[in-house]
């Protein structure tokens, strides 16, 4: 109990997996598959930044304070996530894309209606 | 050296060419330039393999950055091997939908060039790359790629299976990145050496944490690479798209997934690590249940394309197989086994996509006595389904042989029986077909012999594959060596 | 000179084969071919005769038949030797009159020529699978004579003789088999010794061989295709069949009872009783028929008793045996002489009105001096009647009889004795039955004399042969001096004297005389003759008896092969079957496949498609049939949702949601 | 180097094969000519070699101990390759005509040469491995030449062929894969690889004997997995008679002695008690095989089940482990290759001059071809093992060997079946010559010379075999020496 209150991001992070998850299983709709994705996909950059985050540290761009290795936090999660994000915005647009081709093709985007008009 | 910087220089040089294709107008001068390129890669690939069998392994520190920060390229003969087995594969595919892209869609010709640059690009970055989250990124570019090539044909069949595959591909490299992160929690590297060498201190005290990250890795990897359960926006996606599409997504797409896996599971965390934990049973359990169940059911497709994509679940199911082993021989198998499936299924992919171009039946009942007319493009069908089957001296037979020669190794007799259920399946999806196309009365009544055979210089590309296929057969022996050597 | 032996053998082989060729074009010619050939084999052998008197003959000729070719003629196998090639002379002689009117005569001629030439070569084999060789070949080519009319009943007794020559062929091998395993040798002459040292096994391998010989030999009771087969043969060769090659099972068991297992006491015995089964047996049968042939078949099969016994007694009487020995050889060589004379004229009738019913020919003989004169002459033969040669071997035999009860001394023997008299009392009895029927009994229709039907060639044979009953009938002490030397096969070397003339043997004769006739009168003529629709005709009440054939041999090996065609049927089966079932496991899953589509598209598809083994179709059709359409059609339209809810995005979701779960699950179990 | 002229005769057919694929010719008459040549060149090449080389072997292409194409003269080699060459002429001139009516004669003489090449490889492979090779391409040469007629049957007859063909070469990999496991080598030599190692885990060498001879058996017929054989003969004639004489079940026998005498040794055999499990399997093997012969009204069908339990002998006398029933195995495998070859060859001769094909047709049709049925009647009385045919000596040897190893019980089989043989194939004989119409008009009707003369030399053949089998004889036991 007390790890899950001393890492509260990581804590946040699996609960905003879960609830991204759930989406994605549970929702027949595909706009709102697509947000379940995303949200999975803000969970894990929410993790992985809070692995790179240090109580009372600055980021190393801040130059006054602390010059030394110690003062600073790893800069390197956020950028890795910074091209996550780019990643993940890219992969919804093309989700979306698709979507509305499916649209046009089978006139809705209720998965479950999808299924029971099998083409074949 | 400029030819430790060739790794770099190919992917590079495929992702720039293919973003400059939309700059021409003319579809011609894609498709050229992409096979141009390709062509160029393949010959670099196997400059770099021949300099790193006489020099070594190559790691390259990209921008100059030191390895733990900057990213970095390993290139073992390996890496050489199925990098040259990539863009020589996506060569010849190209060059065969040089002559036939045009008869099966009517737009976006140069678009799917541009993918297929880009999509080879991204599969060599992952095979190559030492970096994690590098090999994260190339994954979403590839996914994107290959969903880009599966949705190019403007069907409703094509688009759901695009959008079945995205969903699927995105959970995957969600489950990856997520590993990724807490590999990174736990060592704060990135780079997969470095990694590896800190969690051989660290394991110990982050079971959970390394087992969690393990089975997140294998999952997310294997849902891309058709793990028996995981396969099924497999079938839709390659069966829908072009032959030339077919063969690289089965034949090359699903392999540098698999490759990753390999990579992770075996460099990243090493088999020290994960022999503590059973995962490598459940990966067996599941490559059995691959290869018996994509066989059977390969067998209850009517559709000739499905037969071949359900195989590929088949066959990815004995690269597990060897993965789960957790010997040498094993693994070493399993990497020959990428090999040579990417050239067998390909070359099957592309007689079939002729035959489908042809006669334009894609039934398997249409697809009797075909064998008379097009005997030389079913001929070479007939040696892709022999290898599949396991006659010997094709590759096919060598995976089996020492596939089963390393369950014996490993203790595992039992496992035995699944090769041999598998390769009894086999035959028993692929010769109705060939039997059923050159043989019977019947199937041979009104068809004219060699009345509608591709021309020579089309088939081509095809009979270099074939060639290919028996070269890798032949020369088994110094390949595997050559892989155990820089196994681990 | 020895080549001599092989001689003997290759003469009629080669001239079997140059008499087919000649035949082709000249018939004639061919006729005049094989009697020439079969006198030139009487002759040689008759050349020879000194040679063997003074020592035998050996000969062996490597690197043929696997084991090489070894042959031997003594005293012995000469007498059979002879004989075989003096009936065979006479027999021919009688078929180029006989067969004249058949069809096949080419064939006829040479397959006769070939059991000619097999005959000789199992009587002068020395080792026993040159023995068994020949023995085989002669089943077959003997089986094309006894076929030779090619009508419904022929096939029939063809094929009891044929399957039952091959069968017990078989267990004769069989104990060839066994008897090489234990004795390592094949040499007849070496076997005695050998087999004396192997144990009890001796008895199985020479009962096996027994039976084996004794199918040939036509002993109870594995003579039912002897009365099939003989009547069938035309009748020269029902003669052969009767007189020599019948024979051929008997020298077999001599062979086996008297020379390798050295007469032992208890197969002796054995073979004792059986003679007297088959002397009773056979001579009580014969009263019963109404076919002349057949008569004379089972009269075969009473005489055989009589030889049998005599082997009986040989093993039986030790040092004393060489009586025994001279009544089992004479009575071989007297028996082939007077069957025969008895077949051939039956022949002539046969010849001229095309039946030997007794019931037809009734009355045929009472103007035909010659030929009553003739079956007389075989007549008192066979019932041995003092003066014809019969008599004088059974005359021998009953001596035997009665030195064994003399040395012996049992209650067995006065049992013996009494059978021994009421077999030749039957044998009376059914010749009366005949001679009454065809040569005392008028009738109408056959008056004439049908010379023209009959020429001097088939006259003569049964002339030379009555003359031969009645010479060594009076003049035994010929016959006996020619076969001097016989005893030596068996090791012995003494010398017997008989008074055949004695009062003793006259009496005997005339109490089986009087025995006989009474038996005619007081049964045959009773019970037999029965008056239907106004005639008298014999009827023959033991064709409603048990038969042993189709009773009890054919049912039994019906049931077997019955059961065992079952069982192997289903063995047959069982790979196909598994495979069956196995596919239509697979086709279940994949059913719905095909029920998308419209129903009657299904069953095209099914056999066009997707039939990848045989008989998938009938397996298809099957759970067609059986299974409940209603249910089925649930069923299938479930399967069909959880299949392409399986290929839907949401489920696909689901599953590598499930997995992911599994694997955490399993792996955090499994690890703790 | 001068070794690798040995694969001459192996090699020459595969070349020879495509050559005629290729060839147009003008008449059919080059054609066959072409054809002729071939297989005769092959046969001399043949003879030559073995005579100016002897035993030699070349390592055709050797990767690693496993993956070696490694072929190898020895005696054993020579007979069945002597075997399937000299059958192969006779076939090929009986071809000529009977595949004038079959049609597509083209492709079946392609095939054809090529099977020939196959057959000689296997006799000739020097270890397991590449005896594996040609046996599974074996399978695949002669596929189309079952299916030939293209007939639905034929189609469904082919695949059950190539089923359990696969099924049992199957079998044979994960054999050879234990095997070479354990020993590491899969030469053949006499006494077998484990002369030397001594293995204690018996019941692990036990399954892989039973593994590797139930995957041959497939080949040879062996009960259960024998149905692919008389399905099989919806095939023309030829090729059945090839089939059953010497190129497909002899294969399969030939493997099975390879196995048992060159890879496991009699003795390691003897140890892990090799032959007593299989045994049943051959027992029941023979006594179906006659009997259910009995139940079949096609001629060919019937010969084919005949098959079945003829090649239960010579698998009986594999399994006995002791010389003399070796010997009879071997010469058995010999003599029922002429035998068989005669037996087929007259029934295609009926077939291609009348047309008919069930034993309830052929009555008295010994009459109007009285040649070959005259031929027929003697491989009958061969097959059924009546003295002096060649079918007695094999079965005198394999009863004697039988009772060296204290067997009475295969003895009496042996018998049993005998009998059933002559039950199976006498009524034919004796429906042919003495059945039938005795009206009708008997013109004889022979087939075409070069038909009737390989029956005749066949026939020939097979008397002399059984009058002087000394020569063969000796040469078998020279071999069965050397490897019990």
């Amino acid at each position: 109990m007390q790890g899950i209150i001393t890492n509260y991001f990581e804590t946040g992070a699996i609960i905003l997996f879960g609830v991204g998850f759930v989406t994605l299983l549970l929702h027949n709709n595909l706009i709102k598959k697509i947000i379940g994705m995303n949200i999975m996909d803000t969970a894990i950059f929410l993790f992985f930044i809070s692995k790179g985050y240090i109580e009372g540290r600055e980021a190393p761009i801040v130059k006054e304070i602390n010059a030394t290795k110690e003062g600073f936090v790893n800069p390197l999660p956020t950028g890795l996530m910074l091209t996550g994000i780019v990643v993940a915005v890219s992969m919804t647009a093309f989700a979306l894309a698709l979507t509305i081709k499916l649209y046009e093709k089978y006139g809705t985007i209720e998965l479950n209606e999808i299924m029971k008009m099998r083409s074949d | 050296m400029i030819i430790k910087s060739f790794p770099l220089l190919t992917i590079i040089f495929l992702f720039i060419t293919s973003f400059t294709m939309p700059l021409f107008k003319k579809d011609v001068i894609s498709k050229r330039l992409s096979f141009i390129t390709l062509s160029i890669s393949s010959v670099i690939s196997l400059i770099s393999v021949i300099y790193i069998k006489f020099n070594g392994e190559i790691y390259y520190r990209v921008g100059h950055w030191d390895a733990p920060w900057g990213i970095e390229l390993h290139v073992g003969i390996i890496e050489g091997i199925i990098g040259l087995v990539f863009t020589s594969v996506a060569t010849l595919a190209i060059w065969y939908s040089m002559f036939s892209l045009e008869r099966s869609m009517k737009e976006r010709i140069g678009f799917y060039y541009l993918l297929i640059n880009i999509l080879i690009g991204s599969l060599l970055g992952i095979v190559y790359t030492n970096d994690l989250f590098n090999a994260f990124v190339f994954i979403e570019v590839s996914t994107i790629a290959a969903c880009g090539i599966v949705v190019i044909k403007n069907k409703k069949e094509n688009i759901k299976a695009a959008l079945k595959y995205l969903i699927l591909s995105i959970l995957g490299s969600g489950l990856v990145l997520m590993g990724i992160a807490f590999i990174y929690s736990i060592t704060g590297n990135l780079n997969m050496t470095f990694i590896h060498n800190e969690l051989i201190k660290i394991h110990g005290q982050y079971q959970s944490t390394v087992l969690i990250t393990l089975v997140l890795f294998t999952i997310g990897l294997g849902v891309k690479s058709a793990m028996f359960p995981l396969h099924t926006w497999l079938p839709d996606a390659h069966s829908n798209s072009p032959a030339s599409a077919s063969a690289i997504l089965s034949g090359l797409v699903l392999k540098a997934y698999v490759f990753l896996l390999i990579k992770i599971l075996f460099r990243v965390f090493g088999l020290e690590i994960i022999s503590q934990y059973p995962l490598l049973d459940l990966i067996l359990i599941l490559g059995s249940a691959g290869m018996i169940m994509g066989s059977v059911l390969a067998i209850l497709q009517r559709n000739i394309k499905r037969v071949i994509a359900y195989s590929s679940v088949a066959q990815m199911g004995y690269i597990f197989y060897g993965i789960g082993l957790g010997n040498e021989l094993g693994l070493a198998m399993a990497i020959y086994h990428i090999i040579g499936h990417a050239l067998t299924k390909s070359t099957l992919f592309l007689s079939v996509g002729s035959i489908i171009e042809q006669t334009g039946n894609h039934k398997l009942t249409d697809l009797r006595g075909v064998g008379k007319e097009m005997p030389v493009t079913l001929s070479i069908f007939t040696i892709g389904a022999f290898s599949m089957v396991g006659i010997p001296i094709l590759p096919g037979f060598i995976s089996k042989w020492y596939f089963a020669l390393a369950s014996i190794e490993a203790g595992k007799l039992l496992y035995l029986g699944v090769i041999l259920a598998s390769s009894l399946l086999n035959a028993l999806y692929y010769f109705p077909i060939v039997i059923n196309s050159f043989f019977g009365e019947e199937n041979l009544k009104g068809r004219v012999y060699m009345s509608k055979n591709k021309p020579l210089k089309e088939l081509v590309p095809v009979l270099v594959l074939t060639l290919l296929v028996f070269l890798i057969g032949i020369f088994n022996k110094g390949i595997i060596d050559a892989i155990r050597l820089d196994l681990f | 000179m020895e080549n001599v032996l092989i001689l003997l053998i290759i003469l009629p082989f080669v001239g079997a084969l140059i008499s087919f060729l000649i035949g082709l074009s000249n018939e004639r010619l061919r006729d005049i071919f094989t009697v020439i050939l079969t006198a030139c084999e009487l002759l040689l052998l008759t050349l020879i005769w000194g040679r063997v008197q003074s020592g035998g003959m050996e000969l062996y000729v490597p690197d043929i038949m696997g084991t090489g070719l070894y042959l031997k003629l003594d005293v012995f196998r000469y007498v059979f030797v002879w004989i075989t090639s003096l009936i065979w002379f006479l027999t021919t002689i009688y078929s180029t009159q006989y067969i004249l009117k058949y069809k096949n005569r080419n064939r006829y001629y040479t397959f006769f020529i070939l059991t000619f030439a097999s005959t000789i070569g199992i009587f002068i084999s020395e080792n026993i699978l040159n023995l068994f060789t020949f023995f085989e070949i002669m089943s077959i080519t003997s089986y094309i004579l006894v076929i030779h009319d090619e009508d419904r009943y022929t096939h029939e007794a063809g094929r009891t003789y044929i399957g039952m020559a091959i069968g017990g062929g078989l267990i004769l091998l069989m104990g060839l088999f066994l008897l090489f395993d234990y004795t390592a040798t094949l040499n007849i002459s070496e076997i005695p010794d050998a087999i004396n040292d192997i144990g009890n096994i001796k008895y199985l391998i020479s009962s096996l061989m027994i039976i084996g010989f004794g199918v040939k030999a036509s002993i109870v009771p594995l003579h039912i295709w002897l009365p099939k087969a003989h009547p069938a043969a035309p009748a020269p060769a029902s003669a052969v069949l009767s007189g020599i090659l019948v024979k051929t099972g008997i020298f077999g068991i001599i062979i086996t009872v008297n020379i390798i297992m050295n007469g032992d006491f208890i197969l002796s015995s054995i073979i004792m009783g059986i003679g007297f089964v088959n002397m009773i047996l056979g001579g009580f049968l014969a009263l019963f028929q109404r076919n002349i042939k057949r008569i004379l078949a089972y009269s075969s099969m009473s005489q055989i008793g009589y030889i049998l016994l005599g082997i009986g007694l040989i093993g039986l009487l030790k040092e004393h045996k060489i009586i025994a020995i001279y009544g089992v050889v004479m009575h071989i060589f007297n028996h082939a002489i007077f069957k025969v004379l008895l077949f051939l004229v039956v022949g002539i009738i046969y010849m001229i009105i095309h039946d030997v019913s007794i019931n037809v020919v009734r009355g045929f003989g009472k103007h035909k001096g010659l030929l009553k004169a003739v079956f007389i002459v075989g007549a008192l033969a066979i019932m041995g009647i003092p003066g014809t040669n019969g008599f004088i071997s059974k005359t021998i035999l009953h001596d035997a009889l009665s030195e064994a009860h003399h040395q012996y001394d049992s209650y067995w023997f006065v049992v013996a004795e009494v059978l021994f008299v009421l077999g030749s009392s039957l044998t009376v009895a059914y010749l009366m039955k005949i001679f009454v029927a065809v040569f005392v009994d008028s009738s109408e229709k056959y008056i004439g004399q049908y010379k023209d039907h009959i020429r001097k060639r088939a006259i003569l044979p049964m002339v030379i042969l009555s003359i031969m009953v009645f010479y060594i009938g009076i003049n035994p002490n010929l016959v006996l001096k020619f076969m001097t030397g016989i005893e030596s096969t068996f090791g012995v070397t003494s010398s017997f004297h008989i008074d055949f003339y004695s009062f003793d043997s006259l009496k005997s004769t005339m109490i089986v005389l009087v025995i006989g006739l009474s038996i005619y009168f007081g049964f045959v003529k009773k019970y037999l003759l029965k008056i239907i629709d106004g005639k008298k005709m014999y009827v023959n009440p033991s064709l409603n008896w048990i038969s042993l054939e189709k009773d009890i041999y054919l049912p039994v090996l019906k049931a077997i092969y019955r059961t065992s065609s079952d069982f192997f049927h289903i063995i047959d089966n069982s790979a196909i079957n598994v495979i069956k079932n196995l596919t239509i496991g697979i086709k279940k899953l994949s059913e719905f496949d095909f029920e998308e589509e419209k129903n009657k598209k299904i069953n095209k598809e099914v056999s066009v498609g997707m039939s990848k083994i045989e008989g998938i179709k009938d397996a298809y059709g099957n759970i067609r049939d059986q299974g409940s359409e209603k249910a089925k059609g649930e069923l299938t339209n479930f399967l069909i949702s959880v299949r392409n809810k399986m290929n839907s995005i949401i489920y696909s979701i689901f599953i590598f949601a499930l997995i992911l779960v599994i694997f955490l699950v399993s792996l955090v179990l499994l690890n703790r | 180097m001068s070794n690798t002229v040995m694969l001459i005769p192996m090699f020459f057919p595969f070349l020879a094969s495509t050559l005629l694929g290729m060839i147009k010719f003008a008449t059919k008459e080059k054609r066959n000519i072409f054809v002729a040549s071939i297989i005769i060149a092959n046969f001399l090449f043949l003879l030559l070699i073995i005579y100016l080389k002897g035993t030699i072997d070349v390592h055709l292409f050797m990767v690693n101990n496993f993956l070696d194409l490694y072929f190898k003269i020895d005696k054993l080699g020579i007979l069945f390759a002597m075997l399937a060459s000299t059958l192969w002429i006779f076939t090929a001139f009986y071809s000529f005509s009977y595949m004038t009516h079959e049609g597509k004669e083209k492709r079946f003489f392609v095939f054809f040469t090529f099977t020939l090449g196959i057959t000689i490889s296997i006799a000739f492979a020097g270890n397991l491995f590449t005896f594996y090779v040609f046996y599974e391409l074996l399978t695949l040469s002669t596929f189309p030449l079952v299916i030939h007629s293209g007939t639905r049957e034929a189609l469904e007859s082919g695949k059950k062929y190539l089923i359990y063909s696969f099924g049992g070469a199957t079998l044979v990999l994960l054999g050879m894969i234990l095997l070479f496991s354990i020993s590491q080598d899969m030469t053949f030599i006499p006494n077998g690889v484990f002369r030397n190692i001594f293995i204690d885990n018996s019941k692990l060498l036990l399954s892989i004997y039973m593994i590797l001879f139930i995957g041959f058996g497939v080949k040879a017929a062996l009960v259960p997995f024998h149905s692919w054989l008389p399905s099989a003969m919806v095939a023309p004639t030829p090729v059945s008679a090839l089939l059953h004489a010497v190129a497909v079940v002899k294969a399969g026998v030939f493997a099975i002695i390879r196995v048992s005498y060159y890879i496991f040794g009699s003795k390691t055999l003897e140890n892990i008690n090799g032959n007593l499990y299989i045994s049943f399997l051959i027992i029941f093997t023979i006594l179906l095989g006659s009997l259910l012969a009995l139940h079949q009204e096609n001629l060919k069908k019937r010969l084919a089940y005949s098959t079945v339990s003829q090649l239960g002998y010579i698998l009986l006398g594999v399994v006995l482990l002791n010389e003399n029933a070796l010997i009879g195995g071997i010469l058995h495998l010999v003599n029922h290759a002429f035998i068989k070859i005669l037996l087929f060859f007259c029934a295609g001769a009926i077939y291609f001059t009348t047309g008919k094909k069930t034993i309830g047709e052929i009555k008295g049709i010994g009459k109007k071809m009285p040649i070959t049925m005259w031929c027929f009647a003697i491989a009958t009385f061969s097959l059924i093992g009546i003295p002096p045919a060649n079918g007695f000596v094999s079965k005198w040897y394999l009863a004697a060997g039988g009772l060296n190893s204290n067997n009475v019980l295969f003895v009496i089989i042996l018998l049993v079946s005998a009998f059933l043989t002559a039950a199976y194939l006498l009524p034919i004989v004796i429906a042919a010559f003495f059945q039938g119409d005795k009206d009708i008009n008997n013109t004889e009707n022979e087939p075409p010379l070069s038909m009737l003369l390989p029956i005749i030399l066949l026939t020939a053949i097979v008397v002399l075999l059984g009058l002087f089998p000394n020569h063969v004889l000796n040469y078998i036991e020279s071999i069965a020496k050397t490897i019990v």
